[in-house]
């Protein structure tokens, strides 16, 4: 029906076939989001008390992870990350490259569902998509303006960059084939966040008030930073 | 009758100062604020030279909506004039009537019969009571408590549907015309009157408690956009926002017309916060004095209209002979007391049908000279708040 | 191909970790330059929640490790995004070769 | 003779397909199918195939329904009007339906493996549920005596991951998408009533009830537009940047104890997280529409955002402290001994946290009075100025829905979650029947209630809305630093000690923690039964204090 009415040229018509096509589009992203933010490694297959039991056999426990579902969630995600991250390599303009860092973190952050660290990818939505990237976009739009920015470096300075990250990226791959590591096989209990939490408070304490240290000097530093000068 | 009221020296703006606070300094950018803006009542377009939220200075270009009234004026027999004047300010179709009616019995010398002004002080009053319920209604819908503007809009339909029944029209209605007023009151239309007042007199508490005394709106408004006594004098400024700056001056009282002097009414002022209920945080001259000044003005239009259908004598509404009159050669300034502030109309004859000169002077054009002045190191959300405080419309302002 | 392995994970990791150099390498925005930082840091994050998973199950210090650095990559972002804005508010450019023109 | 119009489907061209063809070809293949799917679930289901039937058929009814009356009305204008006024009371009525039978057969699923459970307890030798899927007579001989045999295979496929899956899915795709709707339309009924006057009352008949989907339609036909100066892949993406993670949100919030998608051990953090992002999509949208009032809009909102998520965050901690448990069903279900075991009455620091997270959450869902990104008034529509039709009704799906979720997260680690007011241990004593199942069920807990008290907040969101005027952006971020910031980390700190204070399990603490828990109650239920009450009244005085004119308008008005 839209395509008949493409052919006619009918302006109006192509339009709403496009709005019809937007539709099926959000439909098929609201779809795949929902699958790929589906942390399949959910701690609730990591320990062994009465409540996971419950939960394994309960009609809402988490799907196991292995099998099928897994390898095509882990390249689904390993695909849109890399493809943010060459995007962020590629563009010019410094809001899409937020834009692209803005993809890649959260498929970073599915990655680490993936592999089971659910409280990391949590907080790396939270800490990285909720903050560091609202302070580079603070910054764009504080900075966008700046009449002398160049985007384009020398032709060759980029064929150059591109050389040496080329040459990297196939070493650290011929590196990680060489090398031999004492994997564990198949599922592996997860951690849960009862762990993380009391590692941080005992094992991991003093580097824990370190970092809480460094933090406030750094909201401190940050702020005068910024502060204008009288 | 004019008292100058001392009051306190309007504090800082806003607590905001550049110097000091706005360290995230960022790029100078100019804003195109209207003339298709949702708050600037109509095709005002205001430039905005902005800092972040800061505005920096705002500069209003009006006359998207001159129809050359005025030089319509120089065309028409008065009487015929009479419905160009209604859509000068649409709010207040009434009072506009009234004033160039006034203008020219004076220069003709015309007696109006007493129902006839009696008649048209209910109108006026009635009208002056719808025109504050827009300003009010809508200085709730621009700080975003939509509930207000439609609560005013509940009352006003009731006020339109009065003027429908006594002239026929809901918003341009020309039922005064020079001589009176053009039509009798419908039989029956005392009483429906009588029965609207009995309702709204209790509303307006109704529209403090929703909205006047609503902390949010309070922190919003005081102490926003003070115009000081001097500057309001210096710009000409008229109406609520003048009595918003401190001064107990109202032609109504100061020179009386219609009649009025035979009605017993109070002329409200601002007060500074604290005294007299109002509350604090409240400053002279702020925007929140002159959007309360038209919610005191309403009770007294209601007492005003109590008194005039109480004492409403018998008799013509309408003089003898206002067609085809000989404007003498001379002319006339008379000022009236519009919702907005003064409108005054200069005509001038040649002794002939047909004024020589006809000119308006509006409030609110005049109102709106002083937002240059005071739209300045401010925040962008006081804008809206500012333009509606002062309740300009355009269709007078650029006539 | 089908066995989701280290290997995998680290191979994700090392792109992210070499866009993010080529980024630092060829923008001359102070901005795009923190964006690789950025890059760097994930990959970085990556490796050590993948090792962790892989290497050594049950225990959680690298997910701890990858948790300190999205902590200090927080902070030094904040940090960055305040030199800049001061660049920026001094300069009017942030490109970081104006910058170093002027140094000194 | 008047013509039904659908102005916007072109014109069937004669001696093209007509209808007839069409409609035989259709018939064909839904009887083909109706084949296959019978001969497929009866050659595998050991001929019981009515019950997948009726399992499996709403949701597949749902479709056929929705694509035939499509169909005809795209093809036959003249069967248009029948099946366009039909096809929303039979869509909704497939759905609802759908959803009923989900959730008949959960319900019977858990059943039936509690006894499975029970048995395996006693008999080593039984089958269990870990290895491997059950045969249909297992499943037989654990439902309970008094249902018919054919309920059995109804409830079998729920024990694959992948079917549970699907159907959790889509029951939760279909909540996302009517949750947005149904508030739009409400929230238009709501405003009306407090502006005194009616709200949507023509479309679909009774009170305008099909206003949204109307206007849903509306937006999608609407002409696509892109500013020509905008930046067109980021200003196509931003809404999707909303959406997404509105809608991933609902997959971690428990509806009850089984009724949740992924039962995460985090699943409040992940959920602030996702709430947190959708402020992407408002800088990508604002920024993209390269308008200046967008960018007011789009850097208001980053400002707002990154402000009240500490305070929302901290509000959550007191609850978290409380419970012990970042695990939404564990924070739930250790409220289920009624109204005074209810968070928010634990101890007067949870009390204020929870109306501190209110404020907070208001805020971070920018609704009013903390709508200034979009501030009418000032900033003409703020980041939505340049978005119209489709990616414009995508924001407010996921504002919408974002909505229902701090409902939801308020109601879960505040206010007893999915348990009624009524303590869970007085059914105790009322055994396992089929009946005393059912009235648990309904009286003690379940997602009905969680939907309810979520309702409410939505309620109390809109009213505030409607009532109270816009912020200013200093007095926004003033409000954040210098008040809920401060209050709330007090309210940790408090909360914490009030914790580790009941952990000495001294006497007198515990007398005391009783007493303060029943006063906070008191004064809860005191809100919780006045608000009704002086709704009552206004009710009851509307004459005097509305006015009559109002209700009985002059003659002639």
């Amino acid at each position: 029906m839209f395509a008949r009415a493409k052919a006619r040229g009918s302006g109006g018509l192509s339009a709403q076939a496009k709005a019809c096509g937007s539709f099926r589009i959000a439909i098929l992203l609201v779809l795949t989001g929902m699958v790929l933010l589906a942390p399949t490694g959910s701690v609730a297959w990591a320990t062994d008390d009465a409540v996971t039991a419950e939960q394994q056999i309960g009609v809402t426990g988490a799907a196991p992870p292995g099998g099928l579902l897994e390898p095509i969630l882990f390249y689904a995600v390993a695909m849109t990350t890399v493809i943010a991250a060459l995007g962020v390599c590629i563009a010019k303009n410094i809001v899409r490259m937020a834009v692209w860092l803005f993809i890649a973190l959260g498929s970073v952050a599915m990655l680490y569902f993936l592999l089971a660290a659910d409280f990391l990818g949590a907080i790396q939505l939270i800490v990285y998509v909720g903050g560091t990237l609202i302070l580079l976009i603070f910054g764009v739009m504080l900075t966008s303006k700046s009449p002398w920015v160049r985007f384009e470096p020398p032709k060759l300075e980029l064929i150059g960059a591109a050389v040496v990250c080329g040459a990297l990226l196939v070493a650290l791959c011929v590196v990680l084939y060489s090398a031999v590591w004492p994997e564990t096989e198949g599922v592996v209990p997860g951690v849960s966040v009862a762990d993380l939490g009391r590692r941080l408070l005992t094992t991991y304490l003093v580097p824990f008030e370190v970092a809480g240290v460094l933090l406030m000097i750094v909201m401190v530093g940050a702020a005068h930073l910024a502060r204008q000068e009288k | 009758m004019a008292e100058i009221v001392l009051q306190s020296a309007p504090d800082v703006l806003i607590d905001i100062d550049r110097s000091e606070q706005g360290d995230l300094h960022t790029e100078e950018m100019l804003v195109n604020m209207g003339p298709q803006h949702p708050a600037t009542h109509g095709v005002l377009r205001v430039v905005l030279r902005t800092d972040g939220e800061m505005v920096l200075e705002a500069i209003p270009h009006i006359g998207y909506l001159h129809r050359c009234a005025e030089k319509i004026g120089e065309n028409l027999q008065p009487f015929q004039f009479i419905p160009y004047t209604d859509r000068m300010d649409y709010l207040s179709g009434i009072n506009n009537n009234q004033a160039f009616a006034i203008a020219v019995e004076k220069l003709c010398g015309i007696k109006v019969p007493s129902r006839g002004q009696a008649i048209r002080v209910i109108f006026a009053e009635l009208n002056r009571i719808a025109s504050h319920l827009v300003t009010v209604g809508c200085y709730g819908l621009d700080m975003g408590a939509m509930t207000m503007f439609w609560w005013c809009f509940r009352e006003r339909e009731m006020i339109l549907d009065l003027f429908e029944a006594a002239c026929g029209a809901r918003l341009t209605y020309s039922a005064i015309t020079v001589g009176g007023v053009h039509d009798d009151l419908p039989d029956g239309w005392v009483e429906r009157c009588r029965e609207f007042l009995d309702y709204f007199g209790p509303k307006i508490d109704d529209y403090n408690k929703l909205l006047s005394y609503n902390h949010i709106f309070l922190k919003r408004t005081g102490n926003v956009g003070v115009i000081s006594l001097e500057d309001a004098i210096a710009y000409g400024l008229t109406g609520p926002c003048l009595r918003g700056s401190g001064i107990r001056w109202d032609l109504r009282k100061v020179r009386p017309y219609d009649g009025y002097e035979k009605y017993d009414f109070d002329i409200p002022i601002a007060l500074p916060g604290g005294t007299d209920g109002r509350p604090e945080g409240v400053v002279v001259g702020d925007n929140w004095c002159r959007y309360f000044m038209r919610v005191l003005e309403m009770a007294q239009s209601v007492r005003i209209i109590r008194q005039a259908l109480d004492q409403l004598p018998d008799g013509d509404v309408l003089a003898k002979k206002i067609k085809n009159l000989k404007l003498p050669d001379d002319e006339v300034y008379v000022e009236a007391e519009n919702p907005r502030g003064q409108l005054g109309f200069y005509v001038r004859g040649d002794g002939s049908t047909i004024p020589y000169r006809v000119k308006a002077r509006g409030p609110s054009f005049n109102n709106l000279s002083i937002l240059t002045h005071i739209c300045r190191d401010i925040l962008i959300a006081d804008m809206p708040a500012f333009i509606a405080s002062i309740d300009i419309v355009l269709g007078e302002v650029d006539r | 191909m089908l066995t989701i392995g280290l290997t995998h994970y680290l191979l994700v990791a090392a792109v992210l970790f070499c866009s993010g150099i080529f980024t630092m390498m060829t923008k001359r925005n102070a901005i795009g330059i923190l964006i690789g930082v950025e890059l760097v840091l994930n990959s970085a994050g990556v490796n050590l929640v993948a090792f962790d998973r892989y290497l050594g199950p049950g225990r959680v210090d690298g997910q701890i490790m990858a948790l300190f650095v999205i902590v200090l990559a927080a902070a030094e972002a904040a940090l960055a995004v305040g030199i800049c804005i001061n660049l920026y508010k001094n300069l009017a450019t942030v490109d970081v070769d104006t910058a170093a023109t002027l140094r000194g | 003779m008047t013509q039904f119009s659908v102005p916007w489907l072109p014109r069937p061209e004669r001696g093209n397909y007509g209808f007839p063809a069409k409609a035989v070809v259709a018939a064909i293949v839904l009887l083909v199918v109706a084949a296959v799917f019978y001969w497929v679930t009866n050659t595998f289901l050991g001929g019981r195939p009515v019950a997948m039937l009726l399992l499996v058929a709403a949701p597949i009814l749902v479709a056929i329904m929705a694509a035939a009356a499509a169909f005809a009305v795209s093809t036959w204008r003249a069967w248009g009007p029948i099946l366009f006024k039909t096809a929303p009371f039979l869509l909704i009525g497939a759905v609802i339906a759908s959803c009923v039978c989900v959730w008949a057969a959960n319900a019977l699923f858990e059943w039936a493996r509690e006894d499975l459970v029970a048995a395996a307890a006693n008999d080593p030798g039984a089958t269990t549920w870990f290895n491997g899927p059950l045969t249909l007579d297992e499943i037989v001989s654990a439902s309970p005596a008094l249902l018919p045999a054919w309920i059995s295979p109804l409830i079998w496929p729920l024990q694959f991951p992948l079917f549970r899956d699907v159907v959790s899915m889509t029951t939760l795709i279909i909540f996302f998408t009517i949750v947005p709707v149904f508030v739009i339309w409400w929230e238009r009924k709501v405003a009306g009533r407090i502006q005194s006057r009616l709200g949507p009352m023509r479309v679909g008949g009774w009170h305008g009830w099909a206003q949204s989907p109307a206007d849903g339609i509306k937006l999608v036909l609407k002409e696509d537009l892109v500013p020509k100066e905008a930046d067109r892949i980021l200003f196509r993406l931003a809404p999707y940047f909303a959406i997404i993670p509105a809608a991933a949100a609902y997959m971690a919030l428990p509806f009850g104890v089984t009724y949740v998608f992924r039962d995460l051990d985090i699943a409040l953090v992940f959920i602030l997280a996702l709430l947190g992002i959708g402020v992407v999509a408002v800088i990508v949208a604002g920024w993209a529409s390269n308008n200046k009032w967008s960018i007011y809009g789009a850097m208001r909102e980053a400002c707002q955002m990154v402000s009240y998520e500490i305070p929302m965050g901290m509000a959550l901690l007191v609850p978290v402290l409380c419970v012990g448990s970042l695990s939404l069903r564990e924070i739930g279900e250790a409220q289920a001994e009624g109204w005074f075991s209810w968070l928010a009455f634990s101890n007067p620091f949870a009390f204020i946290a929870f109306v501190s997270y209110f404020i907070a959450s208001l805020a971070s869902c920018k609704r009013a009075p903390f709508d200034l990104p979009e501030a009418e008034s000032e900033l003409v529509a703020g980041f939505l100025t340049e978005y119209s039709g489709f990616r414009w009704a995508l924001f407010f799906f996921a504002e919408y829905a974002a909505m229902f979720v701090i409902c939801g997260l308020a109601v879960i680690l505040f206010l007893g979650g999915w348990h009624s007011p009524l303590p869970a241990s007085w059914g105790a004593a009322w055994g396992d029947g089929i009946l005393a199942r059912g009235l648990k069920g309904v009286l003690f807990s379940g997602p009905i209630w969680f939907v309810l008290k979520g309702t409410f907040f939505l309620y109390v969101q809109l009213w505030l809305r409607w009532t109270l005027p816009r912020i200013r952006i200093d007095q926004v971020l003033y409000a954040c630093i210098q008040v809920l910031l401060p209050l709330t980390m007090i309210l940790v700190l408090g909360s914490t000690l009030w914790v580790w204070a009941g952990m000495s399990e001294s006497g007198a603490w515990t007398v005391f923690d009783r007493i303060v828990t029943w006063v906070l109650g008191v004064v809860g239920m005191i809100f919780a039964l006045g608000l009704p009450a002086i709704a009552a009244y206004g009710f009851y005085h509307r004459r005097r204090l509305v006015g009559s004119l109002v209700i009985d308008p002059l003659p002639g008005s």
